[in-house]
């Protein structure tokens, strides 16, 4: 036990402005690493379920699109059978 | 039929610009990285050394900020005409000065803003000395948006040709040299402190100036240069 | 073209030609286009049909003979807005969606009150797609992304370069039945193509193009 | 994918049994982290005595060495998973290589804070540009440049590659950082503690000091497990075992 | 594509596929090119033809199934230079001229002897664009400085992907000439097109494409 | 059927880079103008104080030149890429490394061997003793393709990116650092009289395995990037 009072202790020997930054910035920094995943996390959750009712979206138009008749012999810029 | 009125068609034009700015947040980060890496590479070219630093470090800074500008400025129109955005915008029924007046305001908030809120940060990097650092500020806050608008005429002038790069270079020359005169003077007056209110109504006087005729110009010379 | 309309035409040509380092692009060019009418530009492969309405639409300056707009010399000012222009670029931002495109284009040109962008995008055969950028979509889906405008803006001229290249036979249809409804709603429309446009409203005027 | 890897490798590297694998283990991890961590950190800020130089400001050591060795030792992690996945293309190397990057980004910045502090009343400056100092920003450039590129691109899977390139690329840094300071003569202190040989410091600082580096292999375990599942998740979103999960907790 | 072929296919695909993000953009698939076949990719904007094509020209990475060449597994340097790309993008360099854009594609590629720069760009219908930027050329004229490496280029397989937009008739025919002589010499093609392609050397193979 | 040999391929690549460069011969001046600029505004910036800018002359111009050339360096392959000439180059029967290695000798052509050519006259306009610009062209010589080849490798790798820029600066600050600290090293040595070799010989060696690998490296870069 090198120090024997709480004082002591929190003046570290007079290096208290640069022992407990440093200590802050270690912990304030871990803590950050710890949380972003846990916020990302329920971001893709979020954004998957928004995503699996948009894919039904697209495939209801597409089902739709296929049964809609083509319409009369239109034809493309690049599409006349050449004679 | 609903036509918007100006004010509409000006915020869909200066929020597109920003969108897109946004969507590419990377590049806007750029020019303050260019200008940072070289505030950084010059303590090792010259040596750290404290006052020399000190000494240089107004009107590094100074050019530094205003090259950095200078780099995003040929994108301006470049990739509206491109995809034929331009085309479209000048098509449409709006004052093309205005619109333009948008694009060039857009285009100094995405590249001057952010350099201007990092060169405190420059500044200490190469120990300039708190008290200039609000002169310093006022003088990039005044010669960014004329470098901006007199870059933008120059640009659209250049629109239309190939070999728009070293026109560009060449013909900004002329109005950077004046831009830095000024700017540097007023903050070479607060490093000595000197009175530095002269150079810098000087530089006011020529924004105004600047923000009346420059989109006007700007339109005039978009206008010829597409006409090919 | 000696048929004297009763109504001013909308737009009118006389004696147009244009020309680049002092070469015409193309001969001389006569024809009306009154309100409800699709006119039908052909021509060969260079033979200036992009150059032509480009000219219409303003980007160019006329090189001789005269245009004009409602019986008036054509006038930047006064044609503002009436004329919609598709070029063989589509004015797309990469980078934005097709709804942010499209709000864009509503914001300087105005628009109809009746749509949405989100029933227009659905009508051109975008939907589930309103919210990717543009740079991810296919060729064709980029194409309809830029014809969307078509049913968004208020314009009474449309000028388009090649509408129907990159589309599928969906999109062809639909282009058609996009220039159908606006000629009988009164609009014009000056089209360029390859192939023969069906076109249910009667037979289009054609524009033949020599160089 | 090579058949020399073991049957265990190969079936862990499939997503959903490492999803649920990391998920069992990951407790633990963070649990050993936090006693390790309380530990070592007792011991180096209350019991171990002041340095007869430094006085008490050498207190930085307990998480500085800690957290430098750290940002190296996931450099070598990510290097070494990077090359797996470009070469194996396998879906659980690329994220590990991924994931580890801000991990090792946020020591190597603690690192570089903790450092300046530490040299402030030491050198009298908060900076230099001495070797080792610079070789450790250089790190932190590469480490931002990893994550920036893979953010940078549409498909995650390329990102993760191209990325997974600089990273290799940018391994030969990692050695600099280390012998630094002795190729070119420097202001940082070159080595003092040899785990296997003899120490030049005495055991009651140095007992804290292995703790707390322990605490910091742990904690890195427990961060990559949790950053790997959640990667997992969006990257294999396609996959029904993923849709399950997302109709599970989505509700919540 | 039940049928048992004798020779080795030139090019077969066994339950290709490929995923962005994870979701497939096109339902596996199957097919068989021998030498002298031509195949027609079909499908609707956004199926999935364009990717298709980039899968089999290499540049983009097989998602899953197999890809053969010559019935051993698709390598990059096993096929190098046997295939030709012409994409939605042409390749071209705006500021070279047609015959600048085709020497470096020669000096890449090779080239067959017997043709010079002159006669093929003269044969693709660009006599007197030789030395023109093809910055300065209308669409259709880009196009065909494209195809005109097809005349000029030693290659087995060619993937095009829309070669007619953009063409008029004669371009059209031009190019259905093209794959003619190229299928008779015992080449063969992969052609996208939103169009049915005359194609007089037999009915060309389909493949259609479902999202 | 003519299959190009490695020279052919080697020269037809070299010639179209710098036919392409000729085309747009202004864009090749470009660096050296902005390089000029920066000088050029520096005794506007600090005052003309001869022996202020002498100190500092050896740094500046490093910094500068070096700046100027990453300028150029994000459009190495961004116009292949629009118009699918790089496609095109993938494709072909041919090592790409080799093919990437002559564009970066293009690239290296066009813009660095200007600005060492214009190095001289920056010297002068900053009053760099003579007996120094020969050290300053050597470091120069040695730490552009240097730079060209590592540059080249971290475009191909962004190349597939919409946010490069940004990234760029990113990645190249620190490959830039060493150089400089080299170069500087060298110039400012035997700009007070002291042996330079040294960090001229670490330049070397750099480059050789540059050399070796970067156009490896770029090809395997490109490959990943354009892969989506
Ligand atoms: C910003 C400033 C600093 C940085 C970036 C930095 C970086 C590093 C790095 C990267 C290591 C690990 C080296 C290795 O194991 O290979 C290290 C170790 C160490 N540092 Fe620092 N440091 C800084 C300042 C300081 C200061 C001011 C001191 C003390 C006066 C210090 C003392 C130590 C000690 C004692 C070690 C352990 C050395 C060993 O046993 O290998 N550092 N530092
Ligand atoms: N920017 C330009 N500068 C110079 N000449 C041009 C330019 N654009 C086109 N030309 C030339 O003008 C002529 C007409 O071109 P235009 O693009 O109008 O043809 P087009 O009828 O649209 O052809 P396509 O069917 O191929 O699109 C062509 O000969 C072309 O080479
Ligand atoms: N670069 C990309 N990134 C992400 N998604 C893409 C990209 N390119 C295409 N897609 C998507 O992949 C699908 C298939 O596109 P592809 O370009 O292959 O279609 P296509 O059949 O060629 O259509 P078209 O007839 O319109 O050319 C489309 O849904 C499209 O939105
Ligand atoms: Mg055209
Ligand atoms: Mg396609």
């Amino acid at each position: 036990m090198s120090f024997h009072t709480l004082q002591g202790f929190f003046a570290m020997g007079g290096y208290a402005l640069y022992v407990w930054p440093a200590y802050a910035v270690f912990f304030t920094v871990l803590i950050a690493d710890t949380l972003s995943p846990i916020v990302r996390r329920r971001r893709v959750l979020r954004e998957l379920n928004a995503r699996l009712a948009r894919q039904s979206a697209r495939q209801a138009t597409q089902a739709s699109d296929t049964t809609t008749p083509t319409q009369t012999a239109a034809s493309t810029d690049g599409s006349r059978p050449c004679p | 039929m609903i036509r918007p009125g100006l004010a509409r068609a000006c915020t869909a034009m200066l929020r597109r610009d920003l969108t897109l700015a946004w969507r590419r947040r990377g590049d806007i980060a750029m020019p303050v990285l260019y200008a940072l890496i070289v505030t950084m590479l010059f303590p090792f070219a010259l040596g750290p050394e404290d006052t020399l630093l000190q000494r240089i470090a107004g009107g590094v800074i100074l050019v530094t900020v205003l090259l950095s500008m200078l780099l995003a400025l040929d994108v301006l129109f470049s990739s509206d005409i491109e995809d034929g955005s331009l085309e479209q915008l000048v098509l449409a029924p709006q004052p093309l000065a205005l619109m333009l007046g948008m694009k060039i305001l857009a285009h100094w908030i995405t590249t001057a803003l952010p350099l201007i809120v990092a060169t405190p940060l420059l500044a200490a990097m190469l120990h300039l000395p708190a008290a200039v650092i609000p002169v310093l500020l006022l003088a990039l806050l005044l010669a960014t948006p004329l470098l901006s608008l007199f870059g933008a005429v120059l640009v659209a002038l250049t629109a239309g040709t190939r070999r728009s790069g070293m026109l560009l270079a060449l013909m900004l020359l002329p109005l950077c040299v004046p831009a830095v005169i000024f700017a540097a003077g007023a903050v070479a007056a607060a490093q000595q402190g000197l009175p530095w209110l002269a150079p810098i109504v000087w530089l006011a006087a020529a924004l105004v100036l600047a923000v009346a005729l420059g989109p006007l110009a700007c339109a005039a010379a978009l206008r010829i240069a597409l006409d090919a | 073209m000696t048929v004297a309309a009763t109504a001013t035409p909308l737009l009118e040509a006389r004696a147009l030609s244009f020309h680049r380092q002092d070469e015409p692009v193309f001969a001389p060019l006569s024809f009306q286009l009154t309100a409800g009418e699709l006119a039908l530009v052909e021509g060969d492969n260079g033979s200036g049909k992009t150059t032509l309405l480009r000219i219409l639409a303003g980007l160019l300056h006329v090189g001789g003979g005269e245009l004009l707009w409602r019986g008036q010399p054509m006038q930047r000012d006064s044609c503002a807005g009436d004329i919609l222009f598709l070029g063989h670029q589509l004015g797309l931002k990469a980078d934005l969606t097709p709804r942010e495109n499209l709000q864009i284009a509503a914001g300087l040109h105005g628009r109809h009150p009746a749509k949405t962008f989100a029933s227009v995008l659905a009508d051109i055969g975008l939907r589930g797609y309103e919210d990717e950028p543009i740079r991810r979509l296919s060729a064709g889906q980029k194409k309809r992304a830029a014809l969307a405008r078509l049913l968004l803006l208020p314009a009474t001229l449309w000028l388009l370069d090649e509408p129907y290249a990159n589309l599928d036979r969906v999109g062809i249809s639909l282009v058609n039945r996009l220039l159908e409804t606006h000629t009988a709603e009164g609009g014009a429309a000056l089209v360029t193509s390859h192939g023969a446009v069906s076109f249910h409203g009667g037979e289009p005027r054609h524009i033949r193009m020599q160089a | 994918m090579s058949n020399w890897i073991p049957l265990w490798l190969h079936k862990l590297s499939s997503p959903p049994t490492f999803y649920r694998f990391a998920g069992t283990l990951l407790p633990w991890m963070m649990a050993l982290a936090l006693l390790l961590g309380a530990i070592g950190l007792y011991g180096g800020l209350v019991l171990a005595p002041p340095d007869y130089q430094q006085g008490d400001a050498y207190r930085i050591i307990f998480i500085h060495v800690p957290s430098a060795w750290m940002s190296m030792f996931i450099y070598g992690v990510m290097g070494v998973s990077a090359f797996i996945a470009l070469v194996w293309r396998i879906k659980l190397a690329e994220v590990v290589a991924m994931e580890s990057a801000p991990i090792g980004a946020a020591f190597t910045f603690i690192t570089l804070v903790t450092g300046s502090l530490w040299g402030k009343p030491m050198w009298g400056t908060w900076w230099t540009w001495d070797a080792r100092l610079t070789s450790e920003l250089v790190l932190l450039f590469l480490y931002l440049g990893v994550i920036g590129l893979y953010h940078a691109f549409e498909d995650r899977r390329q990102g993760a590659r191209a990325a997974a390139f600089l990273a290799i690329i940018g391994i030969i840094n990692v050695p600099i950082v280390h012998y630094s300071v002795t190729w070119w003569n420097t202001l940082h202190q070159g080595s003092t503690v040899d785990i296997f040989g003899h120490s030049k410091i005495a055991w009651d600082m140095l007992w804290p000091l292995l703790t707390v580096t322990l605490a910091t292999k742990f904690y890195y375990a427990a961060s990559l497990f949790r950053r790997a599942r959640t990667d997992l998740l969006a990257l294999e979103s396609g996959k029904e075992w993923v849709r399950q999960i997302a109709q599970r907790e989505g509700k919540r």
